[in-house]
């Protein structure tokens, strides 16, 4: 017989969408019996932590989300290591095995769906060897952590975020890396080429090899079942004895049903369609009246952008939808504006960041489009060669030497009038800024090294929508809210405005 | 053309100190500090430096002294440096020397050479921070006599102004000291209870809310006056005269006529404002009575009206005239004082000191008897309490300061208000420069300096066993002299020192 | 919440807020080795911006909603019991997110050391200790706080 | 003009500095009584002085020449008294000349020829009405008020009006004591004489044998100036007509006093604190017809935060006073007695520095510097009390005792009453 | 002057003097010959301002004063104890270390100026700066009781001992007249039976309320003042004193006539503030940081 609980609130999940839920409830009602149900055997750690854990940087400690007693704290009713075999909508009632077997029977009067993404597998052969690993998880690097012994060179099968994060571990861990990326360059649904340039260099100048334009196309295996190498598709055959395949996640909808998680659009996967409360479209015959939730990867919330619904697996918008549907379930109103792709790394001490778009897309009107960028004028790195960035409608761009400390225009210009200070690296490094306006709007940024600097601030003013027409040029050499009219800098000082633009609600009035 | 004219000032800058941060260059609104990349070090022009020591002052770690330049020349007594300077000036602009600021030329500081007295057995010096001491003062006409009818004391008593501290903000208008200077010195004499003078650069409308303690100014411009700039005052002056260039107009340039300059003055934006050097309609002195009555007429007969003039060489003659033309209020702005621009050769040679103005111009009301038909204020030069001490003894009911009010505020004599650069914010035309005076600092500062003063002028007063300032005023015998001759004692009505 | 205000009108620019600010988080708490002798040398939180005539110090805007604890992906920004925004800055790994998320660019990033820099009000986010920006600026133009949002 | 600041002032100080000891007894309802008690308390007070000045006025002692002026003259010489008469008899008519009586006393030296002379002002003569120079000093200023700004009084002798004879003769007293060598008029009074002089103020009372005088109200001074220079004129009381000043103390704001004074044409000769509140009391009372209570508001003004916090009608009688007659406020320690015809008023500054005892019996108040000496002449009081600082005790025939604007009952009386009546509030 | 009794050695019972208008200096030089003697009781009958009363005598002696004892009765006084039937005239206990002076009558300016030590007790009022500047030192505390009120800066600056003023003549409801009452005091306490106008109050003194560890001592001395002059009265010691202190120096009757008498008791049951110092350096920010 299962064993039959009852919670106000259940959540599915245990990472970052269920904190931020978890927060804004208890926040909101402090009292209400809340219970979670995850898969993880620990307290909320940080996913994009693990490849510290993994290099042994940091234990399992140092890399806790929240404090050990995060759930007793919140007065959370856990169910550890339990994954949730089936929703019986009907019956607000949660199915779910814990890790001996056992059978929870779980009703809810507001549920929330977290469950989250798991890792994409790639049509390749072999995957099933010995020494394939996916990199998402505490468990995926305490199983990488265990086999490292035997490993000496590793093959890392995508240039995404999670690849290179692993490469780039792996490789401070002594181990020959390569990476096999199937597009011409790393990056590249987050970065421009430039910038995708830079992190290639960085990877480089660290003995990381990276193969672009490449397709592995099998693993090979030993007489052990072990990983021995792998087979590109152009025949190329890479020795290792490790292989992390990092080809993107995909989010788990199977709780909700295919009812609930439409494809939103050719070639992207299917996810958990929610509304502006981060409720789940068409819920109310589903699930005979109680309100189901859903966040973070499984949920395809809107792009503040474009306003179109599409899955936006970054952290901060997890935490964030996690946050709007916490605060909805706790009767709070409060509406999701929208995520905005907003992505940050650094690898071998490179920064690199991006939000919203990174290249203004084809066949884009000049008229309404318009790239700025700034860099230092060191050699520019292979990828971001003149003609190869796209440039659409004017184009400024200012040198600034690499490594120069502040210089004699700024220096001579001090707060005068009409002088503009041109931001320089911080020491030696790459530097590079580039922003994106559409109609005088900032909708995309790029930066490498010290580029990065304040880039918040042209996040907050695209994310916020400010009409930059007549600041864009000092924005883009030095991102400041001094640069924004007086009225929008006037009230980002008393901070009445700037950090509210993903919600809509009473909250926001506050 | 090459220029011949040395730099005023070395600046030192101890590099074992010299962090970069570059506070310094930030601060110099003359442009001498800049900060040089390629060296990382900040290098001085010294060719602009004016000695204003606004970097020195800011600079966190002490790393800069600025010094006078020695600027050695073969000695020569007669031909100073500051001299060939001039005539270096003048031979490559052929300009006549602006300047800003009082006379800075060493001639006798009389206060100087004044000393009080100080009750010992035969009367007890009284202890200022216990008991009583009473520094209120009234300015206005004051009728010669009371009655006394019915238990009521009357008389014809015209309008007075009630002054808790016998120190007042002398002219200087908003044009030629910052919005938050002016904002300062009205904020402070409504705290300390005394009067702020608007100069005659109108009154603008953000400080009409300080009425009771403002003094609007009639100058020979005529800037910002009608019948609310007169009604809503305290005090009406005539200006006639300046201690730092009597005899001379003045001109704020066009450019500097702002909207809110041009708002405050009531004149179109961007024209110059001129201050003739005479007043047009009074080239007289029945003029003056006839503009004296106008103002009553203006004003209900409730305000008093001040009439100010240089001291000059027959100033007794001149305030004698005043008084008898009606004013109620006759101010004396001697030799030593301040402006904001002024010809140098004005400034440092026309005039007279105000001590001997003052203790002349007292004796003669008083010799004719109509030393009560009018208040006497004095200003130009008065640095510290003991000239306010010594000033009333000299017969003066109150003193105007003005430069120790900007100095208070972080002014440091340096002389350059007129190039608009004021790197203290006191009289800088830029507004980034301008912002630098916060106004409720400077308004603390003057307040601070005022009340210290009034303190020390308490002190004075009960050493002396007095603890009224009404008698103090005109208190000679409190006075003894130093190192003074005859004749200047005699103008002084004081003794030598010991007699 | 409780915050460093700055007042533009009296902002003039002059940087003694950063320099302090960096003193009083360096190690020996001494401006001349602060800045001549400590290596790294400590990074200020609080920027002064410019721009014409404009200047103001800046730095933490202590949100209601605020995105930089979201976005911290380590947890080392976090809201403490006051609901104030702290920072363990043993947690931070240097990931530069909350700089990407911080809409008013009041994050710094102390590169050297992997981690960011922000205002933790001096240590006293609670007590009535005045920021070593507040208490060195020369034009009082900042102050701190506490005011509803 | 002769130089009177030399014979009161020998040394040029600014003003000539004195402590003493002071006494004034009025019998309120006329009676007249000898100068025996007065001597008495003076004696008493001798430590309060050092020998070198006492005197008194004595009022009610003249009857049968009770509209004549009584000018009491110190002569250095005969040739200056012939001269000084020659002055008289063109100036006055004389009515009766006769030398001060006195008597020999060991501690009294140097003595001058001491007159009086009983004077009567002339009508209006070729010369314009008497008077027309009113302002009381010969030095020419131009005092701003009319002259004869005493406001009505009653008709004097030959129907000269008394404020106008008033002023003739305070011109010509000033004259005298500004032109005719080694003369001084020491008294001018009606009905009232001033009897000064170098010496213990008991040895100058016994000398001008005032034991044989009945005056209804006495004045005493015993003197401790500091310098050893004495000279008969410069001992108290000082007089202008019949108004008289018994001053202990120094005026710290001397200087501000005779400034304000000389506008109004007051020259002060002598140097001396009770030369200016002498003419202070009367440009106030006398000039300005003030009531006694204005005079020492002027003399010994309220602070303004208590004048502050008066009633308003209070309030601005006292800033008006102080407003116009700032300048006499009496800056520094003084007690007084001043006195003319009918009145005696005793007054101590503002802050209490001098001592100033008053007290009662009967229909006789009593002023002195200690209550001692009162005693020693009335051993049963009514009342005895610390007058308070500027409020002024004041003895009247015509209205009894009061201090302040209070009057203080005469009989039946205790201490306490007093002290809430009008002392202590 | 007349000498009634006199003795080389202890006698029982006090020695005399009619003292009229003897000099002072002999006056005191015949006292401090009889102190020397070893005369422990002295009566001075028809005192007339004689001056300096008890300020050369450095023993426990016993004086009893009828008349109007001069000034500075008691300065630098060590160790005797006066009791004046009459009123005291300036001065009384001038910088007095120890000893006792009580005054049947009023009392006049700067009474125990800083008196370091002792007590006096003035059934009437007191005149102008009386307990200015007292002080004390070590166990030296002294102590004023006033039964009346006091003129202007009364306690002011004081530094120390303890002062009550009762009140005990003004009107009900009335303020105490005297203005600048412990102005700048910066030590010591002052205890007000009756109502203190705060306005009249000058700079550094603080007013608050009693608590229990000031009751004891003014409650001491309450009944000590009820027990030296009988009563605690609502009528006028000056008249009385001033009745009884005739020149003969004949004691009058104790308790005045008419008047109502109040018990220490009902003294006790008014209304008390205490002023004391608001700082014990009331103007260190007076003087500025750098001169």
């Amino acid at each position: 017989m299962a064993q039959r609980f009852s919670a106000k609130y259940v959540i599915i999940g245990g990472s970052v969408a269920a904190v931020g839920a978890i927060e804004a409830l208890r926040a909101e009602d402090p009292g209400s019996p809340l219970a979670l149900v995850t898969e993880d055997r620990v307290s909320p750690y940080s996913r994009p932590l693990i490849s510290h854990y993994l290099t042994g940087e940091r234990d399992l400690d140092g890399i806790r989300y929240r404090p050990p007693d995060f759930y007793s704290r919140l007065g959370v009713k856990t169910f550890l290591q339990t994954r949730a075999t089936r929703i019986h909508f009907p019956d607000h009632c949660v199915h779910a095995e814990g890790p001996a077997g056992e059978a929870y029977e779980i009703t809810y009067e507001k549920l929330l769906l977290a469950t989250g993404s798991r890792p994409a597998r790639p049509p390749i052969q072999g995957l099933e060897a010995q020494g394939v690993f996916s990199f998402t998880s505490l468990e995926d690097a305490e199983a990488i952590r265990a086999f490292l012994p035997r490993v000496k060179a590793v093959v890392v099968i995508g240039g995404g975020l999670i690849g290179l994060q692993a490469a780039e571990a792996l490789s401070n861990l002594g181990r020959q890396v390569v990476v096999v990326e199937f597009q011409p360059r790393i990056l590249s649904p987050v970065l421009d080429a430039v910038a995708s340039g830079y992190v290639e260099q960085a990877f480089a100048a660290h003995g990381v090899r990276i193969l672009t334009s490449a397709a592995a196309q099998r693993v090979l295996v030993d007489s052990a079942g072990s990983v021995a190498g792998v087979a590109l598709k152009d025949g190329q055959v890479l020795p290792c004895q490790m292989v992390i395949v990092a080809a993107g996640v995909t989010p788990r909808t199977e709780l909700a049903g295919a009812g609930f998680a439409p494809a939103p659009a050719p070639g992207a996967p299917r996810a958990i369609g929610v509304d502006e409360r981060m409720q789940v479209q068409a819920d109310l015959q589903a699930s005979g009246g109680a309100a189901v939730y859903a966040a973070g990867d499984a949920a395809l919330g809107p792009d503040l952008l474009s306003g179109a619904a599409r899955p936006l697996p970054i952290w901060p918008n997890a935490y964030l939808q996690g946050r709007v549907a916490g605060l909805n379930m706790a009767g709070r109103p409060t509406r999701f504006r929208g995520g905005l792709s907003m992505n940050s790394s650094h690898f071998f001490g490179l920064p690199v960041v991006s939000a919203g778009l990174f290249d203004v897309p084809e066949g884009a009107d000049p008229q309404e489009w318009e790239v700025l960028t700034l860099s230092a004028d060191g050699t520019p790195p292979a990828a971001a060669r003149p003609g190869h960035a796209p440039r659409v409608g004017t184009s400024s761009s200012f040198a600034v030497r690499p490594g120069a400390r502040p210089g004699r225009a700024a220096a001579r210009s001090g707060a005068g009038p009409g002088h503009p200070q041109v931001p320089v690296a911080s020491g030696a490094g790459p530097f590079y800024r580039k922003i994106i306006l559409r109609h005088g709007r900032i909708v995309g940024l790029v930066a490498v090294g010290a580029g990065i600097d304040r880039a918040g601030v042209l996040v907050g003013a695209m994310a916020n929508g400010v009409d930059c027409s007549r600041c864009k040029e000092d924005l883009l050499r030095n991102p400041g809210i001094a640069a924004f009219p007086e009225q929008v800098a006037a009230a980002m000082r008393t901070g009445r405005f700037g950090s509210h633009w993903w919600m809509a609600g009473d909250r926001e009035e506050r | 053309m090459k220029s011949f004219v040395l730099n005023d000032f070395i600046v030192e800058r101890d590099d074992r100190r010299c962090i970069r941060c570059q506070v310094c260059v930030r601060q110099c609104s003359f442009e001498v500090h800049r900060y040089d990349a390629e060296l990382d070090q900040v290098l001085a022009d010294e060719e602009k430096c004016v000695g204003c020591q606004r970097c020195a002052t800011f600079c966190p770690t002490h790393a800069l002294t600025i010094r006078s330049s020695p600027r050695e020349f073969r000695a020569n007594a007669n031909w100073r440096p500051e001299l060939l300077m001039d005539i270096k000036r003048q031979a490559e602009s052929g300009g006549v020397l602006l300047t800003g600021m009082g006379n800075d030329k060493p001639f006798r500081v009389y206060f100087d050479h004044l000393l009080l007295n100080a009750s010992q057995v035969t009367n007890p010096s009284l202890d200022p921070l216990r008991e009583p001491m009473e520094v209120r003062t009234y300015l206005g006409a004051k009728p010669a006599r009371l009655r006394y009818e019915n238990g009521r004391i009357t008389g014809d008593m015209p309008p007075q102004i009630q002054l808790e501290t016998p120190i007042m903000f002398s002219a200087m208008s908003y044009g030629a000291i910052t919005y938050n200077a002016q904002l300062a010195l009205m904020q402070a004499a409504q705290e300390l209870g005394t009067l702020c003078n608007t100069g005659e650069g109108g009154w603008h409308p953000d400080f009409r809310k300080f009425r009771d303690h403002v003094t609007v100014q009639v100058a020979s411009g005529r800037f910002g006056i009608d019948q609310d700039y007169l009604n809503q005052a305290a005090m009406v002056e005539i200006k006639i005269g300046q201690g730092a260039k009597p005899g001379i107009g003045g001109h704020l340039p066009g450019e500097k006529v702002t909207p809110l300059v041009a708002r405050t003055r009531m004149i179109p934006a961007g024209t110059d404002a001129i201050s003739p050097a005479p007043q047009h309609d009074i080239y007289s002195i029945e003029d003056l009575s006839a503009l004296i009555y106008a103002l009553k007429e203006a004003t209900g007969y409730e305000k008093p009206v001040a009439v100010k003039i240089a001291a000059v060489h027959n100033a007794a003659a001149i305030a004698s005239g005043i008084v008898r033309a009606g004013a109620d209020v006759v101010v004396i702005d001697g030799v030593r004082g301040g402006t904001g621009a002024a010809p140098k050769a004005i400034r440092d040679h026309v005039g007279i000191p105000a001590e001997l103005a003052l203790a002349a111009v007292d004796r003669r009301l008083r010799q004719e008897g109509i030393r009560n038909r009018a208040s006497l204020v004095v200003a130009g030069g008065i640095r510290c309490s003991a000239d306010v001490f010594k000033a009333l003894a000299l017969g003066a009911d109150a003193v105007y300061i003005g430069t120790a009010a900007l100095v208070a505020m972080g002014c440091t004599l340096c002389q350059q208000c007129y190039t608009g650069k004021c790197a203290w914010g006191i009289t800088s035309a830029r507004p980034d420069l301008a912002k630098r005076l916060n106004p409720d600092i400077a308004t603390r500062r003057v307040v601070n300096l005022v009340r210290a003063w009034t303190r020390e002028i308490k002190e004075m007063l009960g050493g002396m066993g007095i603890n009224a300032v009404e008698s103090l005023r005109e208190n000679r015998l409190q006075l003894r002299a130093v190192g003074l001759e005859d004749w200047e004692m005699d103008v002084l009505g004081v003794k030598g020192a010991g007699m | 919440m409780k915050r460093v205000y700055v007042d533009p009108d009296v902002c003039m620019g002059c940087g003694l807020c950063e320099v302090y600010c960096l003193t009083q988080h360096s190690r020996s708490l001494d401006i001349l080795k602060a800045y001549r002798q400590e290596k790294p040398r400590p990074v200020a939180r609080i920027r002064v911006e410019r721009h014409g005539n404009t200047a103001f110090g800046f730095q933490c805007r202590q949100c209601s909603e605020p995105l930089c604890v979201y976005a911290c992906v380590s947890g080392a920004t976090f809201l403490d019991d006051h609901g104030q925004v702290a920072f363990d800055e043993s947690r931070c790994i240097g990931c530069w997110t909350c700089v990407l998320a911080c809409p008013y660019g009041a994050i710094a990033r102390d590169d050297a050391r992997e981690r960011v820099a922000r205002c933790d009000l001096c240590g006293d986010p609670q007590g009535d200790g005045l920021p070593a920006c507040v208490r060195n600026c020369p034009n009082e133009a900042l102050s701190v706080r506490e005011e509803a949002v | 003009m002769k130089d009177l600041e030399r014979a009161a002032n020998p040394f040029g100080d600014d003003k000539i500095l004195a402590n003493c000891g002071i006494f004034g007894m009025m019998n309120c309802d006329g009676r007249r009584s000898g100068g025996q008690d007065i001597i008495k308390a003076m004696a008493n007070m001798h430590d309060r002085g050092n020998g070198l000045g006492g005197g008194y006025a004595a009022y009610g002692i003249y009857p049968e020449h009770a509209e004549d002026y009584c000018l009491h003259i110190m002569f250095e010489s005969e040739d200056a008294r012939r001269h000084a008469e020659e002055f008289l008899h063109h100036w006055f008519q004389v009515a009766l000349t006769e030398p001060i009586p006195t008597r020999r006393v060991a501690g009294v030296l140097q003595v001058p020829l001491l007159w009086r002379y009983f004077v009567r002002v002339p009508s209006l003569e070729a010369g314009g009405r008497p008077g027309a120079d009113a302002g009381p000093s010969a030095g020419g200023a131009q005092p701003h008020e009319a002259p004869g700004a005493a406001g009505t009084g009653s008709e004097g002798a030959g129907g000269v009006s008394r404020p106008d004879a008033d002023d003739y003769v305070v011109a010509r007293v000033m004259e005298i004591n500004t032109t005719v060598d080694g003369a001084f008029v020491f008294s001018s009074g009606r009905n009232m004489g001033v009897f000064k002089g170098v010496g213990h103020a008991e040895d100058i009372g016994e000398f001008y044998r005032l034991d044989e005088y009945d005056a209804y109200l006495w004045t005493g001074h015993s003197r401790f100036p500091t310098n050893t220079q004495a000279w008969w004129g410069g001992a108290h009381p000082f007089s202008i007509l019949d108004w008289t000043v018994v001053h202990n103390g120094e005026l710290s704001s001397y200087g501000a006093n005779r400034a304000f004074l000389e506008m109004y044409g007051y020259y002060c000769s002598m140097h001396t604190d009770t030369e200016v509140l002498a003419y202070a009391v009367d440009l106030l009372m006398r000039r300005h017809q003030l009531p006694v209570q204005a005079m020492a508001a002027v003399l010994a003004a309220p602070l303004w935060q208590d004048i502050d916090r008066m009633p308003p009608q209070e309030r601005q009688n006292h800033t008006l006073l102080r407003q116009v007659y700032g300048g006499l406020l009496m800056n520094g320690p003084f007690a007084i007695v001043v006195a003319h015809g009918g009145e005696m008023v005793g007054l101590r500054d503002r802050i209490g520095l001098r001592p100033l005892v008053a007290a009662v019996r009967g229909s006789t108040l009593y002023l002195a510097s200690e209550e001692a000496p009162i005693r020693l002449v009335a051993p049963e009081l009514d009342a005895v009390w610390q007058a308070r600082g500027g409020v002024p005790v004041v003895g009247s025939l015509e209205r009894g005792i009061l201090e302040g604007s209070q009057p203080v009952p005469t009989s039946g009386l205790d201490r306490g009453q007093v002290a809430r009546a009008v002392g202590m509030h | 002057m007349s000498v009634s009794a006199f003795a080389g050695s202890a006698v029982p019972g006090p020695a005399r003097i009619t003292v009229g208008t003897l000099h002072y200096r002999e006056l005191n030089r015949r006292l401090k010959a009889m102190v020397d003697a070893g005369v422990e009781q002295i009566e001075l009958r028809g005192v007339f301002g004689q001056r300096y009363i008890g300020t050369n005598l450095r023993a426990p002696v016993r004086l009893t004063v009828y008349g109007t004892p001069g000034n500075d009765l008691g300065a630098f006084m060590d160790g005797p104890s006066i009791e004046v039937f009459g009123n005291a005239q300036d001065g009384l206990g001038n910088t007095m270390n120890s000893g006792r002076i009580v005054v049947h009558g009023d009392a006049g300016d700067l009474l125990g100026m800083s008196m370091r030590g002792g007590e006096i007790y003035v059934r009437g009022n007191v005149g102008y700066r009386c307990a200015i500047h007292m002080k004390e030192y070590e166990d030296m505390r002294p102590t004023v009781v006033v039964g009346g009120t006091a003129a202007d800066f009364f306690g002011e600056y004081m530094a120390g001992g303890r002062v009550v003023l009762l009140g005990l003549h003004l009107p009900p409801g009335a303020a105490h007249p005297g203005s600048f009452m412990g102005t700048g005091m910066h030590g010591g306490v002052i205890y007000v039976r009756g109502r203190v106008d705060r306005a009249r109050l000058g700079t550094g003194v603080a007013v608050r309320e009693m608590t229990d560890e000031d009751w004891p001592f003014v409650r001491q001395c309450v009944h000590e003042y009820v027990r030296l002059f009988g009563c605690g009265t609502a009528g006028a010691p000056g008249a009385d004193a001033g009745r009884r202190g005739t020149a003969a120096g004949e004691a009058g009757s104790p308790a005045p006539s008419g008047k109502k008498i109040l018990s220490a008791e009902e003294i006790l049951n008014s209304p008390f503030v205490v002023l004391c110092p608001q700082a014990l350096r009331p103007f260190a920010a007076l003087y500025a940081a750098r001169t």
